[in-house]
């Protein structure tokens, strides 16, 4: 599905993410989970095609997407919702589902903008309202339909749980179990780390830009010396 | 060689009377070279733009006496920048010959000041007696908002009260203003018996022809600002009959003012306008003072060129006490796309101020 | 000699003007196209009182007193509106200035002032004064910078928001910035008035405003001795340029763009990027 | 209701409208000095908005916020912060251009930057970036004092918004979220510090989501939902209180099951 | 009577006005800047139509060109002036704006000439006469007319359409919108190019109203559309238009009956600043 070949990023000189090869298997759950500033925005944002790639491949679906730009990429299939949500903060809550949708046929999106308001129906409630004046939570549900309005393959969500509430992240993490099912692929970045070793079926642990421990999920909760020193479990 | 200085607007919003300006004082070197120049020596014009802007001027001014040491210099320039340029000249005893700047105030600065134009009072005075004599009565005034319409507005004003014409209302318009429709359509509902409009041929063009556009047909009366080809130009058709004041009369039987003429024609390839004239007449006479100094600048040149009398394609001329000339103003009227003359004004009523007493 | 003394006073003038606005647009971010009409303020005050008798120095802090006055009545009126609104509001109060000068016969209407009696200083000395007053300026700008005032302006600049919940007064902040920036402007206006002898309405219009804003950001905005340089080098621009005639203002239009484009943080940014090539190299 | 004349915050009666729309409706508590007080709720309920109301952000469109028996009303936001209130804010806006050190001392210079005279007669910064140190060790972040906040990220950025807000010194410190986007290993260690500092004097009001942790130090709720209180009290009790599980904490109930959305609309297509 | 032809004339140049604050608020509601080198276009657009017109004889001719030159032009501008400094504070792009309107100007003189240029025969000039005596030229009419046709096109474009969002997703967030699938440039070259297009139809239109093109012609323009999309309240199409109409209609009242107290930009902008005082955010604020 998503391959990363010895990927290394950053923000002019400075390499935000070194050396990291990760592959994710297609319909399945991946979490990349470390401390600030480890890189996992970077990361994302990296394979959405907005941070430059310093070294290494990106492929997606056996092909090379290094050269593709955002826009080729999310026709492709990824879809990304990214840190700090970055809504269009002038744009109504339905004009914002409307944009994710754009890459589909007009006619999807009746049909796609009620499949995300059943997921989060706080937004039915607001959906004239300018995205830049939702709460917090509100935000961050919207983000999420966003990306799920592009029909993805591959779908990227930072911080998920950031700023929801428990109902809501039960909600959100019920409903990515079912997506999985019907074989979409997912990219999560968490603070929540018991949530996300409960949820995933891989894990990444990254520090500093560096891969610190990968592969699947249940084995990294029996990995007491990984659980103590990076995922601030107890 | 004897070089005088020429200030005069190549950029800017002035640009176009500028361009004409700097041909007619080209002409007048290039003439005076050809016949020798002045005591053996080739006449040299230093030209600089001044934008039309008090605050360039001053730089320019100051460039001329000090950098160029000109022995005189000629303004080619508006009123605003000549009289910012005035101070400087006076100040280094240059004598200062000013074409077609109009402000009252470009004389009174002091005595090596010449102005070889009437003044703008004068001119609007010549105006109402223009309506005097055509027998109309009611008036529309519509003024240019600027120096030039200002002085054109008072001196008409002054005129009308002499000769009881009655102002039914009076307009100011801005520089920049080409469209006209409000105006137009009160100015129709004033009905008047003549309308005397300030402007440029800029502004004058299209205020004329969306006057005549909405039905206005009653006698308009302009001053130099129209005196311009590109009036006929843009106004087209509605340019017809309108009356302009202005100090060139291009049916003169005046020698200098068919040669002039004629020259321009052939120098320059287009005909000359009362900015080209203006500017011509302004350098020559300094050049015949300067003939008469055998070359010399300050005090001596300032005296020849108050003592003398010139022949010019504007009519002859000869400075009073503060430097003004009397002269008559011309009133040419628009006849099948070009000024041709209708008549002559002239009289006490257009002497120009003397100095003012101590 | 003269023309250099009257061209080093015009540069001097100019970057004073520049610094006042530096100090409203570059410290506390609040954008004006209109401060020429403060620059009109002070020199209509000079001139008319010099002509009504009173010595041409006693003019220059009664120009500032009325300038700063009336910057802050508009200060308080960039308390409503931000941004580019803020921009064309100020705008706005340039052309009303120009608009109300030319209506008033007192203030000599479209015929403007002129004949202003003289400081008595030489021109020499007159230089001297206007470079003194402007370096002082720019000293009292790097001093405010230093200051706890350029710290909060700073902040007012990128985010006044966020400047109120850390419990900063806002508003008085900002009319402090117009109050300060607009008088120094006046004082501008009154060795404007002095050294050219002659004002009128359409010297302190629009194209003015714009031409000391172009001044303030060719310089880099914000730093004192990048404004200053872009003042003194637009200022004199127009004078060096005679000899291009008449592609003059195509070369200062093209240039101003070209700053832009290639240099975005003016001659500041370009200064430095040149320093520290050369220093590398060496 | 119970009066209690000493309370250091009363919020009486609030309502803030946007619009149409009733963000918080006829809201009332008071919070005592040396408390700390977890105000949570569903997303959308309002949390952020009421503490918006209680700075000064937002008017209430009814009602009165209390400091001290003084009412804030019409009160502009500077002057509520000068009066001892502080908001660390759920969107993080440091200033980009100064350091993180810088950041927390123009908060700690408050002082000084009462008048605009007062600002242009002092220079120094020595005492407030001393008090700006202390702050971000207290959070956690000292180490990146120097940096600028430009290139952080967002768990240091929601640390830096704290220490910005404790160097106002205040008597009430607002915090909205400021556990969000911290590992639970941070989380915990930032909670145990915000508990700390209220332990010092500071009253606190404290927005979370993060349950574990307001059960662990707050010592009383208010829970909002939909612009109402629905419950106040002792966390524990507030807990089991069902209308508070079933708009807050989402329990298994069969009508929640019901509304659970087809989940394969999406997606399906390109699987 | 009179108060129905100042209120018609208002129209008219309400008209000119909306036509050139519209190219404006489309880029300034793309990009966020004051975009005033949009007033060289339309220049470019009065010089090209006068020029075209007069070779060829025909009017069509003449817009087309116009529009087409122009609009080409003003994407040229963006690729050129503005996206390599989008990054930049805005008044980088404003001063750099200001440069290359000094600069076309400048151009537009030394190609053309300092004293502009006329139409041979002027077209469009007739009179027309309306219910109640009201006449217009059919320039005026035609004016008029077109302004309404393209503002309502506009209109439903920006509101009602995928189009219109996807231009207003790059304003907030230019970089998701690109994760969204919107291509960044081609949006924006469309905008320039539609908005100066229309910057070069006002010019044509100006021309035939005055039949005098100048080098200067834009300087007007240049700030009164600025000022313009700020009393609308800033990227709304609908907002630009009323707020040009009513501006055309206060000043056509304004300068007859306070023109001896202020002059035409005065009025304009004094109400443009009373109006700011009591709503800040424009007249006609989707906000
Ligand atoms: N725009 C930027 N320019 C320069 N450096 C940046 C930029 N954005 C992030 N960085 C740096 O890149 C590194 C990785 O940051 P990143 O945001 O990817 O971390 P993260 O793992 O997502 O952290 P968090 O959990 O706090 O969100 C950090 O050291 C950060 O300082
Ligand atoms: N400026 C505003 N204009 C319009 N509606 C607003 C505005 N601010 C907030 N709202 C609405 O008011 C409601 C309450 O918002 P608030 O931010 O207070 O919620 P919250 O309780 O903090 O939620 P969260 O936990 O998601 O942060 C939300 O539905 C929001 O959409
Ligand atoms: C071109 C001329 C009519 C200029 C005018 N005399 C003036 O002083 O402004
Ligand atoms: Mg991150
Ligand atoms: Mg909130």
């Amino acid at each position: 599905m998503l391959e990363l070949h010895h990927l290394s990023c950053g923000y002019g000189a400075f390499e935000a993410v070194h050396d990291l090869s990760l592959t994710l298997r297609p319909g399945t759950i991946t979490g990349l989970i470390g401390t600030n500033g480890a890189g996992k925005s970077s990361t994302l944002m990296c394979v959405a095609g907005h941070v430059a790639l310093k070294a290494g491949a990106i492929m997606f679906d056996g092909q090379d997407i290094s050269t593709l730009t955002p826009e080729q990429r999310v026709r492709r299939g990824i879809a990304i919702s990214p840190e700090g949500r970055r809504l269009f903060k002038d744009l109504s809550v339905e004009d914002n589902l409307r944009v994710g949708g754009l890459i589909q046929p007009a006619s999807h999106f009746k049909q796609d903008r009620d499949y995300v308001l059943g997921l989060f129906p706080r937004l039915g409630e607001r959906l004239d309202s300018l995205a830049g004046n939702l709460s917090g939570g509100e935000q961050q549900m919207l983000a999420i339909g966003r990306a799920l309005m592009t029909r993805p393959k591959l779908i990227m969500i930072d911080e998920l749980s950031l700023g929801l509430m428990p109902k809501v992240i039960d909600l959100c993490y019920r409903a990515l179990q079912q997506l999985r099912q019907d074989g979409m692929t997912i990219l999560l970045v968490e603070q929540n780390t018991d949530r996300v070793l409960a949820f995933a079926d891989d894990v990444c642990v990254l520090e500093s830009g560096r891969t610190v421990w990968q592969g699947k999920a249940s084995d990294a909760l029996n990995d007491t010396s990984l659980t103590a020193a990076y995922l601030g479990l107890h | 060689q004897i070089k005088i200085g020429f200030n005069v607007p190549l950029t800017g919003f002035a640009a176009a009377d500028g361009k004409s300006a700097l041909e007619g004082a080209k002409l007048a070197v290039a003439q005076a070279n050809a016949k020798g120049g002045v005591a053996g020596q080739k006449v040299e014009l230093v030209v600089y733009d001044d934008q039309a802007s008090p605050k360039e001027a001053v730089p320019v001014a100051t460039k001329l006496v000090e950098k160029d040491k000109v022995v005189g210099a000629v303004s080619g320039s508006y009123s605003g920048s000549t009289r910012a340029a005035a101070g400087i000249f006076q100040q280094g005893k240059v004598p200062y010959v000013v074409s077609y700047a109009i402000h009252p105030d470009i004389t009174l600065t002091g005595d090596y000041m010449f102005r070889v134009s009437a003044m703008g009072e004068v001119q609007g005075r010549a105006g109402s007696m223009l309506v005097q004599n055509l027998g109309k009565k009611k008036v529309a005034l519509i003024t240019l908002k600027n120096d030039f319409g200002q002085a054109l507005a008072a001196g008409f004003k002054e005129g009308a009260q002499k000769f009881g014409l009655q102002v039914v209302n009076e307009y100011e318009y801005g520089m920049q203003d080409r469209q006209f429709g409000a105006l137009v359509s009160k100015v129709k509902s004033d009905n008047p018996d003549v309308i005397y409009a300030s402007g440029y041929y800029f502004t004058a063009g299209p205020l004329v022809s969306q006057l005549r556009a909405a039905g206005v047909s009653v006698p308009i009366i302009g001053q130099e600002g129209y005196d311009s080809d590109k009036f006929i130009e843009i106004a087209g058709a509605a340019a017809e009959g309108v009356y302009v004041t202005t100090s060139l009369d291009r049916d003169s039987d005046s020698a200098a003012t068919k040669s002039f003429l004629a020259d321009f024609r052939k120098e320059v390839g287009s005909n000359a306008d009362m900015v080209a004239a203006s500017s011509f007449t302004a350098t020559n006479v300094l050049i015949e003072g300067l003939k008469k100094t055998n070359g010399k600048g300050g005090d001596a040149l300032k005296d020849a060129l108050a003592a003398g009398t010139f022949e010019t394609p504007i009519g002859k001329l000869a400075f009073n006490d503060l430097h003004e000339v009397k002269k008559d103003v011309q009133v040419q009227v628009i006849k099948d796309k070009a000024f041709r003359r209708h008549s002559v004004i002239s009289g006490p009523l257009l002497s120009p101020p003397s100095k003012p007493a101590k | 000699m003269e023309y250099e003394i009257s061209l080093l006073t015009t540069m001097a003038i100019s970057v004073l003007f520049a610094l006042s606005l530096n100090l409203i647009t570059g410290f506390c971010g609040q954008i004006s196209l209109g401060h020429a009409a403060f620059l009109g303020i002070g020199a209509y005050l000079s001139a008319l009182l010099s002509k009504a008798g009173l010595p041409f120095l006693a003019t220059l802090p009664l120009g500032m007193l009325l300038a700063g006055i009336i910057g802050a009545i508009v200060g308080l009126a960039s308390l409503r509106v931000r941004a580019d609104f803020l921009a064309i509001t100020t705008m706005g109060v340039g052309f009303l200035f120009v608009g109300i000068v030319r209506q008033q016969d007192w203030l000599g209407g479209e015929l403007g002032v002129s004949a202003i009696p003289d400081s008595g200083l030489s021109k020499v000395g007159f230089m001297v004064f206007s470079l003194l007053l402007c370096v002082a300026t720019a000293a009292l700008c790097i001093y405010i910078r230093k200051s706890w005032m350029g710290r909060v302006f700073n902040g007012v600049a990128e985010d006044e928001d966020t400047m109120r919940v850390l419990g900063i007064d806002v508003p008085r902040y900002k009319l402090a910035a117009f109050a300060i920036g607009t008088a120094l402007a006046g004082l501008a206006g009154g060795l404007y008035a002095q050294h050219l002898k002659f004002i009128g309405p359409d010297s302190f219009g629009f194209v003015e405003s714009v031409t000391v804003l172009s001044m303030v950001v060719v310089g880099g905005i914000g730093s004192v001795v990048g404004v200053s340089l872009g003042a003194a080098v637009l200022s004199a621009l127009p004078a060096w340029f005679q000899f291009i005639g008449d592609y003059k203002l195509l070369v200062y239009g093209g240039l101003l763009f070209l700053m832009m484009r290639f240099s975005p943080g003016g001659m500041a940014a370009l200064v430095t990027r040149l320093v520290k090539r050369n220093g590398g190299r060496a | 209701m119970k009066i209690q004349p000493q309370a250091l915050l009363r919020v009486a009666n609030v309502t803030v409208r946007f619009g149409g729309l009733t963000a918080i409706d006829d809201v009332s508590f008071d919070v005592q000095p040396g408390e700390l007080l977890g105000l949570i709720g569903p997303n959308g309920a309002g949390k952020t908005t009421m503490l918006r109301a209680i700075t000064g952000v937002v008017r209430a469109t009814e009602g009165d916020v209390m400091l001290e028996g003084d009412s804030l009303n019409g009160m502009p936001i500077h002057k509520r912060i000068q009066k001892g209130l502080s908001l660390s804010q759920q969107l993080v806006k440091p200033f980009r251009e100064i350091s993180l050190l810088d950041n927390v001392a123009l908060a700690a210079g408050m002082a000084r930057t009462r008048s605009p005279l007062k600002a242009l007669m002092h220079v120094s910064q020595d005492e407030e970036a001393a008090i700006g140190r202390e702050m971000l060790e207290r959070v956690g972040i000292a180490a990146h004092a120097d940096q600028k906040p430009g290139i952080q990220p967002l768990g240091i950025l929601k640390r830096l918004e704290m220490a910005r807000a404790l160097a106002l010194k205040p008597k009430l410190l607002l915090l909205d979220e400021p556990l969000a986007g911290l590992n639970s290993k941070e989380a915990n260690a930032l909670a145990t510090t915000i508990a700390e500092i209220n332990r010092q004097g500071v009253t606190i009001i404290l927005i979370e989501h993060n349950l574990g942790e307001v059960m662990r130090v707050c010592q009383r709720l208010v829970v909002l939902d939909n612009g109402r209180k629905i419950a106040q009290g002792e966390p524990r009790a507030v807990m089991n209180d069902p209308a508070v599980r079933s708009a807050y904490l989402g329990g298994d109930t069969i009508a929640e099951k019901a509304k659970q959305p087809n989940l394969a609309v999406v997606g399906g297509t390109h699987a | 009577m009179l108060f129905l032809e100042l209120t018609a004339q208002g129209l008219v140049q309400g008209s000119i006005y909306a036509l050139v604050a519209l190219g404006l608020t489309l880029v300034y509601g793309l990009l966020r800047i004051l975009h005033v080198a949009h007033a060289a276009l339309f220049t470019l657009g009065g010089y090209l139509g006068v020029m075209v017109t007069n070779a060829t004889g025909s009017l069509t001719l003449g817009f087309i060109a116009a529009m087409g030159a122009a609009g080409m032009a003003g994407v040229a501008m963006y690729r050129a002036c503005y996206e390599p400094i989008l990054k930049q504070p805005p008044f980088v792009a404003l001063i750099a704006s200001i440069g290359l309107y000094i600069a076309f100007e400048e151009l537009f003189r030394i190609i053309f000439g300092a004293a502009g240029l006329s139409y041979q025969a002027p077209p469009l000039q007739e009179q027309v006469a309306l219910f109640g005596g009201l006449q217009f030229k059919q320039a005026e009419l035609l004016v008029m007319l077109g302004t309404a046709v393209i503002i309502g096109v506009l209109g439903y474009l920006q509101n009602k359409t995928r189009v219109g969002v996807a231009c207003q997703a790059t304003v907030s967030d230019p970089q998701m919108a690109e994760s969204f699938g919107i291509k960044l440039r081609q949006v924006r070259d469309i905008n320039f190019f539609v908005g100066s297009a229309l910057a070069g139809f006002a010019g044509v239109w100006v021309a035939l109203l005055n039949n005098l093109v100048e080098p200067t012609m834009g300087s007007v323009p240049s700030y009164k559309g600025l000022a313009i999309i700020v009393l609308g309240g800033m990227g709304s199409v609908r907002g630009t238009l009323l707020a040009a109409l009513v501006l055309g209609i206060v000043e056509s009242f304004g300068t007859i009956y306070l023109g001896k107290l202020l002059d035409r930009n005065a009025i304009a902008f004094a109400f443009l600043i009373a109006v700011l005082m009591v709503r800040p955010q424009g007249l006609f604020a989707r906000r």
